[in-house]
């Protein structure tokens, strides 16, 4: 692809159909991601929402950031950050959701009405 | 004394710092770097995630309720306006990489001009729920007089950024009926006990739950940081601008280019996840 | 001593009857006044030994070390000898981690005694706001001491008026914070009568070390005799008397005084059938329903040159109560009319 | 290259070196030199220590009687709060790895410098603004939150919390960049040769603290943020008058709090290792174990937070989970005291200053690890909890752990870092009056802590007066060793002994430049290999140092 150009020595050059293939992709993503919310799926409507937006998220790491051909290590530097976002995310979740019961209804001095 | 500069070529870039011997070591610590810190600003909006999920998951029904006053329409075109502004950013670099200088800068260029559009319709936003006393905290105090959507629309038309004042207004025409579900919604809140009022298609919103000023607590911090990131991309954008006016950048230094690149990649992806979890609720 | 805590541990069940129940305090531990006291102390005791065995171990070794192999003169060597051996290695993980793994378990098992009260356990409300505790007995008495009968399972409901505070009773081996906007509980049985403390143990501003009450451990039939006296605080007396103790036990008495200087708030005397004036203007005769609504509603009217600091008293005021006080406060006053108070006050009160 | 050149370096006092290079203040705060900014951050670390040091002083004296002594309660509460404040963001947490860890990582790598030098002095900058940001909170009239911050106490008090949390999360940014830039030197700074098993463990342990920088301090950035927002804003996240729940404010400090607490503790452990192998003149026993222990502390690290949650309102189903995370982390701590005994046995051991602290730092971190058990353990936790057990728990293990280890590492690379020996007699009698009046201080806080002495408290039962008074003698005492340990050192700097390019010994990279280093670190090429191989050097009683013997070193 970068032949024909005088690209670096160490890093790679994305073509500039990729980018614009994965431009398109993650214009139709957000088109649908949209379309989507005006078909009732229940709980299901937040789970779609959030699947479409991680492979949107996956295409703009890959690509975007170089991450596909760039060291692997990258990848795992980033994967290990979501893991402690997810374990952070995870426990305070397990806990609130624990405590729920033990909440004064609606508590809330502070605010008037 | 004599500082042994083993296994670098005398003609060292201008831009190879000294401890380093050569680009391509330069670079890789520089990127790996780079990666390191964009590990930390995901954490960073991985607390306000967390704090969302929470809040979320015990209190569905303020969610349920409170992104009815989120212009749908208004978030999905910052959407896309961020990710068009990817690929000009993605573009840059691979300008930047290749030499080319004449588009490297009108990459960056684009690029800003996308920065100034998402700001500009962040401030349409944040003017509409300023006004409308969609805020956090104490500061929750709805208005419920109904605001007709052209008044929007004029407000929008004084805003500063001439992109933003060209896009919103066109867009408010379109939004026309989501734009009346806000203010139903309100007229809805402020009497409590008229509920099962049907939202522009969007089933009923009933009355008002308790503590829906914890949404709009939310949201201004998620956006706001968010905003603040973008703001901070603009001025290295400006930066990088300046150095590629002087031509400073080339297939053997391009390094700069490409870690503002990674960070606004980020600061998009940490968007494309925002902008469902706060305006696409069901 | 580490058998008999392994096997005291092992079994602690319930409201069970444990060994070490109760007993005086020791160097490290003090007085044990609960059953759980003796789970908790033979867990103590249990890390202790196993903790003071280890670290003797090892301090030894050093010591032994540093005399037998100290270098005598510069520039000795060292004789060899291996840099790493894997059995010695995985035998002194494993030990630590079958040891971890015991205390771990004995623990929980401990803290799931303590956290699951029985079903009849005998209820006390608390409630911790800067900087005092309040205890709500079911007849709805209120008292700034905690009295607890002994023998029998008690459980604190408690909740924060204001900031986190924590409550804490070292000779119950107990303790679990307050938090606003939610209510977190308590139990113990108490075995040994006597007085022993409560402290706050989450720091809580200024007073925070002044945040200390007592717990009053009596033998169950002095508890009930109690109980009877204080569960109508009005028995026996007059209104006018009624009305003094309920100034006094309420805890009116800590801002409103009665010799005519004010404190924290108004000062009592001559309040009644005077006339008041508010913060926003408002002006209202101190009569009957004013009393009333002040003691239950305090922020609605707030009297010139005061703070909206008084606490409501809706639901720590009984009506006979509320009836007694505004005879006192009567009593107190020339502007009264100087008869007996109505029979109906509170008229308008929810 | 010849091997004489690289050993006997000529003692460089009097030649050029990076201290000497270059003069004036500038060339001092705008420097890109590794060297030059952990001597910054060294003297800065120092006069917050000192400060830190005088509030402590202060409040042992307050203690010294059950009721007023020196202060109202109020100023009690806010000294209480800088104390912890200022000894934890602005000292330890920066101690150990952006003095020390600055001075000596490009060293023991044989590199130039670190990898990014212009983002370490950014975060030194960084350092000395949220540092004056934080001590402008005194001039305000002080903060009374106690360092955790605890909603809604600190969203409620009126006192300067959003200065003094404002500045903390500049630190934040500080400790973030120093980690980052460690991991990227470590990564691509290794000089060929150097596999990541032929570091020395100091550097594992630095590289462990990285990662823990990187990873966990982003949410105390983000807990400073909201709580920020929060108090000006009313945002009623963590506020429960608005709403919010103030445990999940707990969540979101301990998260970071607790790491942070790794971050202290395990740089401590790599100089432990250091000096034990150097004085012990053994090879260091099971090196990979304590190497992979560093990294299993850094991991469990970030699972056991909940642990400072156990009576808060915490589910019962997390504490059982924490509770049982905990006593994960206890293992790889264990592992590392029976690996430093290991490394005695059978040693040549040298009983100087920095060895002493060593010794020191067993003693007491093996008290403040056994006592962690009593805390781990969810049934006498919530007995200890908030108690003066837990006070004297948190202070064997960074006082005596962490502060004792850098005092360690400060004796061991002083002579590297100004070329100059301190007193030696001196420094072993400090080194034991401070080990001597830690016991005294806080040994009996233990005591008082089981018996039921809640922490925080400005006036206190008076049974408990007795410890008390011993415990405040005990704080003067170490006081007074450290005065003394001020004054030898700072009498180095001019009387000292010029300093061989290798007092100790020592095997790894960074004694092979000269004492101090000149300007970029080694004259030659440092001499690789395993950098705890004592077996080619030769004491050499003209300059005091060692050298080494063979022409050749095999790479292994």
């Amino acid at each position: 692809m970068s032949k024909h150009h005088e690209g670096p020595t160490y890093a790679h050059v994305v073509p500039v159909r990729t980018l614009l293939g994965v431009f398109g992709a993650l214009m139709f993503l957000t088109i649908l991601t949209y379309a989507v919310t005006y078909v009732d799926l229940g709980a299901l409507n937040i789970w779609v929402a959030l699947g479409i937006a991680l492979v949107k998220g996956t295409l703009v790491a890959l690509v975007f950031m170089h991450l596909l051909w760039d060291k692997k290590f990258y990848a795992v530097v980033l994967m290990s950050a979501l893991l402690c976002v997810m374990i952070f995310i995870g426990i305070a979740l397990l806990d609130s959701g624990q405590y729920q019961a033990d909440l004064i209804p609606d508590f809330a001095p502070g605010i008037v009405q | 004394m004599s500082t042994p500069h083993e296994g670098r070529d005398e003609h060292a870039h201008p831009h190879l710092q000294h401890h380093f011997e050569s680009m391509a070591q330069q670079y890789d610590s520089g990127k790996f770097g780079m990666w390191l810190f964009l590990v930390t600003e995901v954490l960073l909006f991985g607390g306000l995630f967390c704090a969302y999920a929470v809040y979320r998951a015990n209190h569905p029904e303020i969610f349920a309720y409170a992104h009815q006053f989120l212009d749908k329409t208004l978030g999905g075109l910052n959407t896309l306006v961020l990710i068009v502004s990817s690929l000009t950013m993605a573009m840059a670099v691979r300008c930047a990489q290749l030499g080319q200088q004449r588009r490297l800068k009108q990459m960056l260029a684009a690029t800003l001009l996308c920065a100034c559009i998402f700001l500009g319709v962040k401030g349409v936003e944040y003017e509409h729920k300023w006004k409308h006393g969609l805020l956090w905290g104490t500061h929750y105090v709805p208005q419920g007089e109904t605001v007709a959507p052209a008044d929007a629309a004029g407000a929008a038309t004084t805003a500063e950024t001439t992109a933003a004042a060209a896009a919103a207004p066109a867009d408010g025409g379109t939004t026309l009926p989501h734009a009346a579900t806000g203010p139903q919604g309100l007229a809805d809140h402020s009497q409590p006990g008229h509920g099962g009022a049907s939202h522009g298609g969007h089933g009923p919103a009933g009355p008002a739950p308790r503590n829906v000023h914890l949404f709009f607590g939310i949201y201004f911090v998620m956006t706001g940081l968010h905003g603040i990131h973008v703001l901070a991309g603009m001025i290295a954008i400006v930066w990088l601008l300046r150095r590629s006016a002087a031509g400073e950048f080339g297939p053997e230094y391009f390094a700069p280019v490409d870690f503002v690149g990674l960070y606004w990649h980020l600061v998009d992806l940490i968007w494309i996840f925002l902008f469902p979890l706060l305006y696409l609720i069901h | 001593m580490i058998l008999s805590g392994l096997l005291n541990t092992l079994s602690v069940r319930g409201a069970g009857a444990p060994f070490l129940a109760t007993g005086d305090g020791t160097f490290w531990l003090p007085v044990r006044a609960s059953e759980a006291a003796g789970s908790v102390d033979n867990l103590f005791y249990f890390i202790f030994w196993i903790s003071l065995f280890f670290f003797t171990l090892l301090m030894a070794l050093l010591a032994i070390f540093a005399v037998r192999y100290r270098r005598r003169r510069e520039g000795e060597e060292p004789e060899p000898s291996p840099s790493h051996n894997l059995a010695v290695e995985v035998v002194w993980t494993a030990i630590p981690v079958l040891l971890v793994a015991v205390i771990f378990w004995f623990g929980f098992q401990a803290y799931v005694d303590m956290s699951t009260p029985p079903l009849n356990a005998y209820q006390i409300q608390v409630t911790g706001q800067k900087w005092k505790w309040t205890f709500t007995y079911p007849n709805g008495y209120v008292d700034e001491l905690l009295h607890v009968p002994a023998d029998r399972p008690v459980q604190l409901v408690m909740t924060s008026q204001d900031v986190i505070h924590s409550l804490s009773i070292p000779a119950f081996r107990i303790k679990r914070d307050l938090v606003p906007g939610r209510y977190s509980k308590a139990w113990f049985t108490a075995v040994r009568p006597g007085d022993y403390d409560i402290y706050c143990a989450e720091y809580c501003g200024t007073q925070h070390s002044s945040m200390i009450s007592t717990v009053k451990v009596l033998p169950p039939e002095e508890f009930d005799a109690w109980m009877l006296e204080h569960s109508d605080i009005l028995s026996g007396l007059t209104p006018v008397e009624g009305g003094e103790r309920v100034y006094n036990v309420l805890g009116c008495k800590q801002c409103h005084t009665l010799d005519g200087v004010a404190g924290v708030g108004p000062t009592f005397r001559d309040l009644f059938g005077s006339e008041r004036s508010f913060k926003d203007g408002g002006r209202a005769l101190a009569d009957e329903n004013y009393i009333s609504s002040s003691v239950l509603d305090p922020q609605s009217q707030i009297v010139q040159g005061f703070e909206p600091v008084m606490p409501t008293f809706k639901g720590r005021i009984k009506d006979q109560e509320m009836t007694a006080l505004i005879a006192f406060l009567k009593s107190l006053s020339e502007h009264a009319p100087g008869e007996e108070a109505p029979a109906a006050v509170g008229a308008g009160t929810p | 290259m010849s091997t004489h050149d690289a050993t006997a370096a000529p003692p460089a006092v009097g030649g050029e070196n990076y201290l000497n290079c270059s003069h004036g203040f500038r060339s001092w705060i705008f420097t890109l030199d590794h060297k030059r900014i952990g001597v910054m951050y060294l003297a800065s670390i120092l006069s917050f220590f000192l400060l830190g040091g005088i509030l402590a002083l202060l409040i042992r004296t307050e203690l010294l009687t059950p009721t007023r002594t020196l202060m109202s309660a109020d100023d009690y509460n806010k000294v209480f709060t800088l104390h912890g404040a200022i000894m934890i963001f602005l000292f330890i947490i920066p101690g150990i790895p952006a003095a020390l860890g600055n001075f000596v990582l490009p060293l023991m790598l044989g590199a130039k410098d670190v990898a990014l030098p212009r983002l370490n002095l950014a975060s030194y900058h960084l350092y000395l603004i949220g540092a004056l940001i934080a001590v402008l909170s005194i001039v305000q009239g002080g903060v009374d939150a106690g360092w955790t911050f605890y909603a809604p106490y600190s969203t409620t008090t009126n006192t300067a919390v959003v200065t003094l949390t404002f500045g903390v999360f500049v630190l934040g940014f500080s400790s973030v960049f120093t980690g980052l830039n460690f991991i990227v030197t470590m990564h691509k700074m290794r000089p060929a040769g150097m596999g990541w098993f032929d570091m020395p463990l100091m550097l594992w342990a630095l590289y462990a603290t990285s990662i823990i920088q990187v990873l966990a301090t982003p949410i105390l950035g983000i807990t400073m943020v909201l709580l920020i927002v929060e108090r000006v804003m009313g945002i009623g996240i963590f506020d429960p008058a608005l709403g919010g729940d103030p445990v999940l404010y707990q969540h979101f400090f301990w998260f970071y709090s607790h790491p942070a607490v790794y971050i202290m503790i395990l740089p401590a452990m790599g100089i432990i290792s250091e000096v034990i192998s150097v004085f012990s003149r053994k090879h260091i026993f099971g090196y990979r174990a304590i190497a992979y222990s560093s990294i299993a502390i850094a991991a469990f690290s970030f699972l056991v937070w909940g642990h400072h949650m156990f009576t808060s309102g915490q589910s019962d189903l997390m504490n059982m989970i924490f509770s049982a995370l905990t006593f994960s982390v206890s293992i790889p701590s264990a592992v590392k005291m029976f690996n430093w005994l290991s490394t005695m046995y059978k040693g040549s051991i040298r009983f100087d200053t920095p060895m002493i602290y060593a010794l020191s730092f067993m003693f007491l971190f093996g008290i403040g690890g056994l006592t962690g058990l009593f805390l781990g353990s969810l049934a006498t936790d919530v007995h200890l909890h908030d108690t003066y057990f837990v006070v004297a728990h948190f202070h064997y293990v960074m006082f005596g752990g962490t502060v004792i280890a850098f005092l360690a590492g400060l004796h061991y690379w002083w002579p590297k870092m100004f070329g100059r020996m301190y007193d030696e007699k001196w420094g072993r009698i400090s080194a034991i009056i401070i080990s001597v009046g830690f016991n005294i201080t806080f040994f009996t806080q233990f005591v008082m802590g089981s018996q039921g002495m809640p922490r925080r408290y400005y006036a206190y039962v008076d049974k408990f007066e007795p410890y008390h008074v011993i415990s405040s003698i005990g704080s003067y005492l170490m006081a007074a060793g450290f005065f003394m340990t001020a004054w030898y050192l700072v009498k180095s700097l001019y009387r000292g002994r010029p300093a061989p390019a290798n007092p100790w010994g020592g095997a790894s990279m960074e004694w092979q430049a000269a004492s101090p280093p000149v300007l970029h670190n080694f004259t030659d090429e440092p001499v690789g290999g395993d950098p705890y191989d004592y077996s080619n050097q030769d004491y050499d009683p003209a300059t005091g140092g060692y050298v080494l013997r063979k022409p050749e070193v095999s790479d292994r």
